[in-house]
């Protein structure tokens, strides 16, 4: 019936999925797991406190990545992250602008930053063009993003979602023009620049921490519990790899081919 | 010869910007703009003609391929007006799954299980078997430092305070490595600017440069 | 007084400051341009590697090549990709290869289009019975999942749009067991052509730019990639190897200096703000 | 009609292809409609590739129209939009040139800044801070001299050092990250089945 070869990818598979249903019930039956404090998401109201001083405004992107391909789910928690930054930019009276690259994002990015003027209590702030869309091409996403940060010089610049290429002419830009800087992403390529240039960053998965942290749902909450018991599992896999092919069995490697 | 004088042009237009922001560069962020998209148009068009439109035109309307232009044109309701926007979001959908069903059903066997299948630490010379030991620890200490939910205390603690050296070194890996990459994009630049005929614009782009410092500057 | 002047001088805005490094910048770079200084370019066994996978093709074998780019990174990978190119194409004339080329962007298909028209010498190969360029496929991932599980609809067409069922070589390929190495050139992350190529366990070849080597390393150690060229460096050495100097090495000067002066910034920036911070400002 | 308008009619949308697609790669059944859903995919994302087209152009002809803005440069856009589009349709060795000659330089060198902002950010990432700073500009340098030729020709202790740097411990903590990857992609398969991930159809 299972196509051989696949039977124990299959089994990892299940394993690893029916962890995270079991954490993700667990929470859901009130026995939350507490995510460990994550720097970058405590800075977000000093970050935004930066912006009431100097009386500017705050900048958000996702990057290039969208919704169809692989990087969605880091797109999603950008855009989780967003909502809460647009909820705080509300309390503070702070105006945002979300530089979009995908047109199907600008309605997402739309009611994104609307539900979150609304629960920071000022709903009167959102308008439409707080979301710009810039075209496709990353190349034209850059030149509208460096040319809008050299003019506005925004206090604060955001950028969580599945970066590529651009970060470096985002961060670069935005370090020069003076602005305070927050980034994550999942996707390492670019990721040693976020170290060097922005004040608080999310390495890999801590984007995913950060997006459930902050939607606080303990559902979210609970697949992260869900994610580090896989790792553990995967570890002990590791580990009996290890020691199985050290004691000279080839055991491991069939285990994995079977 | 036209070729090398363009690329000047085009340089200086988009490299004004270090010195400070300019409608030359704005006018060369408008032009690339509107040349991806006109790219985008025609590659997309084209690749609708070869894949859908032809097979229409030759008659082969029941094909899987006609369901997926529906979704496709369903798809372009996203540009009319809020009423209609809500039927865009099945194709969407549809594409985000199958995107996320390919990413899922493959990632198990070539990022997870094929990770793991490490060679005997005690096979060949001491050297390459410290190596995988360390390869090993980096693995389990880095892995220990994207944990979340546990406080990172005892064992879990020490291990991702060792997890963090090895990123810092891996990371900084990274770092010296994409020097050569970032270079490659301006010395591919230079390699035309500095022979003539590009040189001359080049040339008139540095007075210029000159005379506009020195007005800052209140010379003249 | 020297204090003071002293403080002044280092007071030098940040703005400032960045336009210096960009000046100096341009300088190190045109330098070796003008006058080039002919360093040595010692060839690495991670090249060398790649061109033995390469020449190591048996008779009559099947390459699937997919170019992944786009136009922003040409300076880095196109070197390496020039250099692929008219190997294999040598190869497709001495021992009858077959050479599928296709694109995952748009300017990709581009790019394809203009090395074999421009940089491969093509004269005694048939189009269609010796390589041919399947254009633009889109879809990302799922292009790459098509051309490995369904190689027919996939692919539909080539890059001409006649439909793949005139095309000799292309009719008994169904999925990738047919397809004996394959090869991509990537500026990006490498892991959905791991996810959809690597179980076929065959020998992938990578053309890389230079910061995405230590990402791909998981997989190079592990042998799911077979062989890489690591960036401009890795491009320059393999025409060396080939005999035939392009872009690569006419840029390999300016890459050492420049890593010199980023090297020599990076120091003087580091004991600058060391002791800075013992003075305690 | 609202009965349509429901979002788990899009969730469906998203969770069945899903789904099929991991039953299929697992079992091996229905392989064809498996390889048709990926056919679908491909003319999919050429429709949505041109919805990004259509957009932004009707968002500069708007600007033009209530002159808002910045339009003259929309201005610009607009036209350079128009004469590339015209010559892929009329005078095809015309947009052969524009495409090798105008919009490829345009688009590396729109894109090659990153060489100065690389500088930049290690000119600011030079200001070691703490340890882990310190750490990570070390490695910077002994990957610079192994990635430069020169390096390797000064002393040919760099290129050990370097190559391994790059092989044990990057290597350590890239398959990490490629597991955490993995699991983090797990995660939202799992969410998605529940119907938690919604986000791609706009906020709650």
């Amino acid at each position: 019936m299972f196509v051989v070869g696949r039977r124990f990818e299959l089994i990892v598979f299940v394993v690893i999925c029916l962890t995270m249903y079991f954490f993700i019930e667990r929470a859901k039956r009130g026995k939350v797991p507490e995510i460990r404090p994550l720097p970058a998401l405590q800075a977000l109201d000093e970050g935004v406190g930066r912006a009431v001083e100097l009386g500017s405004s705050v900048h958000f992107t996702t990057g290039v990545s969208g919704l169809a391909d692989a990087f969605a789910p880091q797109t999603i928690a950008g855009l989780a992250i967003m909502n809460k930054v647009a909820k705080v930019c509300g309390e503070y009276a702070i105006p945002m602008r979300y530089t979009a690259c995908r047109s199907y994002m600008i309605p997402i990015a739309e009611d994104m930053i609307r539900s979150g003027y609304a629960f920071g209590g000022r709903p009167e702030m959102y308008s439409d063009d707080m979301v710009v869309y810039v075209g496709e091409a990353q190349t034209a996403f850059q030149a509208a993003v460096v040319s809008y940060l050299m003019d506005e010089k925004p206090a604060v610049n955001f950028m969580f979602g599945g970066v590529q290429a651009e970060a470096i002419q985002t961060l670069g830009a935005a370090a020069v023009a003076g602005c305070m800087q927050f980034a994550g992403t999942a996707r390492m390529f670019y990721f040693p620049f976020i170290l060097c240039l922005c004040d608080y960053s999310l390495i890999g998965e801590e984007l995913f921490a950060a997006a459930a942290a902050v939607s606080g749902e303990n559902i979210q909450l609970g697949t992260i519990r869900g994610q580090d018991v896989s790792k553990f599992l995967v570890l002990a896999l590791l580990i009996l790899g290890i020691i199985l092919t050290t004691a000279g069995t080839a055991l491991f490697k069939r285990l994995v081919g079977w | 010869m036209i070729e090398e004088i363009l690329l000047a042009i085009f340089c200086v237009m988009a490299w004004s910007i270090l010195y400070k922001p300019n409608p030359l560069f704005k006018i060369a962020e408008s032009m690339t703009v509107g040349l991806t998209l006109a790219f985008v148009i025609y590659t997309g068009i084209d690749v609708l003609n070869k894949r859908v439109f032809t097979p229409w035109s030759q008659g082969l309307w029941l094909t899987p391929i006609t369901i997926a232009a529906i979704l496709g044109f369903m798809s372009w309701t996203r540009l009319g007006g809020r009423n209609i926007q809500w039927i865009s979001r099945w194709p969407i959908a549809c594409l985000a799954g199958i995107g996320s069903g390919l990413a899922v059903r493959g990632c198990v066997g070539p990022q997870i299980l094929r990770q793991l299948t490490t060679s005997s630490l005690i096979a060949s010379d001491p050297l390459t078997d410290i190596n995988n030991l360390l390869i090993a620890v980096g693995v389990i200490t880095t892995v220990c430092h994207f944990t979340f939910s546990y406080k990172h205390k005892g064992i879990l603690g020490a291990s991702a305070k060792v997890g963090r050296i090895f990123m810092m070194m891996a990371f900084g890996t990274m770092l010296g490595s994409f020097i050569m990459t970032a270079m490659g994009y301006l010395i591919g630049h230079m390699f035309v600017l500095v022979k003539p005929p590009a040189l001359y614009v080049v040339a008139v782009a540095i007075v210029i440069l000159i005379v506009d410092v020195m007005h800052s500057k209140g010379v003249f | 007084m020297a204090a003071e002047k002293k403080e002044k001088i280092i007071k030098i805005s940040s703005v400032n400051q960045d336009r210096i490094i960009f000046l100096l910048l341009f300088l190190v770079i045109a330098i070796p341009m003008i006058v080039p200084l002919g360093l040595p370019v010692p060839i690495s066994s991670t090249t060398s590697k790649f061109y033995d996978t390469v020449e190591g093709i048996q008779e009559g074998a099947t390459v699937l090549w997919c170019t992944s780019m786009g136009f922003s990174i040409w300076y880095n990978t196109g070197p390496g990709e020039i250099a692929t190119f008219r190997h294999i194409f040598r190869l497709v004339r001495e021992r009858h290869i077959k050479f599928i080329v296709f694109a995952e962007g748009a300017e990709d298909a581009a790019i394809d289009r203009r090395i074999i028209a421009e940089h491969c010498d093509t004269s005694g190969l048939t189009y269609g019975e010796d390589y041919v360029d399947l254009g633009w496929i889109p879809g990302g991932e799922a292009a790459l999942a098509g051309v490995v599980t369904d190689f027919q609809s996939t692919v539909e067409t080539d890059y001409k749009g006649t439909p793949i069922s005139q095309i000799p070589m292309l009719k008994d390929i169904k999925s990738g067991e047919e397809i004996d190495v394959f090869g991509f050139s990537s500026g990006s992350m490498i892991d959905r052509f791991m996810r959809q190529w690597a179980p076929f366990r065959k020998p992938i070849l990578l053309n890389m730019i230079a910061i995405g080597v230590p990402l791909c390393m998981p997989y190079i150690e592990k042998g799911m990639v077979t062989a890489y060229i690591n960036g401009q460096r890795g491009g320059a050495e393999y025409e060396k190897i080939l005999g035939q100097l392009g872009m690569g090495s006419s840029f390999i000067d300016a890459q050492s200096m420049v890593h010199l002066y980023i090297i020599i910034m990076i120091i003087v920036v580091a004991v600058w703000s060391i002791n800075r911070r013992k003075k305690g400002i | 009609m609202s009965v349509l308008r429901r979002r788990e009619i899009a969730i469906l949308f998203y969770v069945v292809p899903m789904l099929f697609l991991v039953f299929e790669y697992f079992t091996g059944i229905g392989s064809e409609s498996s390889s048709a859903l990926i056919g679908w995919a491909i003319i999919l994302s050429t429709f949505t590739y041109l919805i990004g087209g259509f957009a932004i152009f009707r968002l500069h002809i708007l600007n033009i129209a209530k002159q808002k803005g910045e339009w003259p440069y929309s201005v610009i856009l607009i036209t350079s939009f128009a004469l590339f589009l015209g010559l892929a349709y009329t005078y095809q060795p015309g947009y052969k040139w524009v495409l090798e000659n105008v919009y490829t330089p345009l688009t590396i060198i729109m894109f090659g800044f990153v060489g100065f902002y690389a500088a930049t950010a290690l000119f600011r990432g030079a200001r070691i801070r703490n340890f882990n700073a310190g750490l990570l500009i070390i490695c910077a340098i002994f990957l610079m001299l192994y990635n430069a030729p020169i390096g390797e020709a000064m002393w040919p202790g760099f290129k050990t050092i370097g190559g391994w740097l790059k092989d044990v411990p990057n290597t350590g903590v890239m398959r990490a990250v490629t597991i955490g990857v993995a699991i983090g992609i797990l995660a939202t398969f799992v969410r998605a089945l529940l119907g938690l991930e919604t986000s791609y159809l706009g906020g709650k």
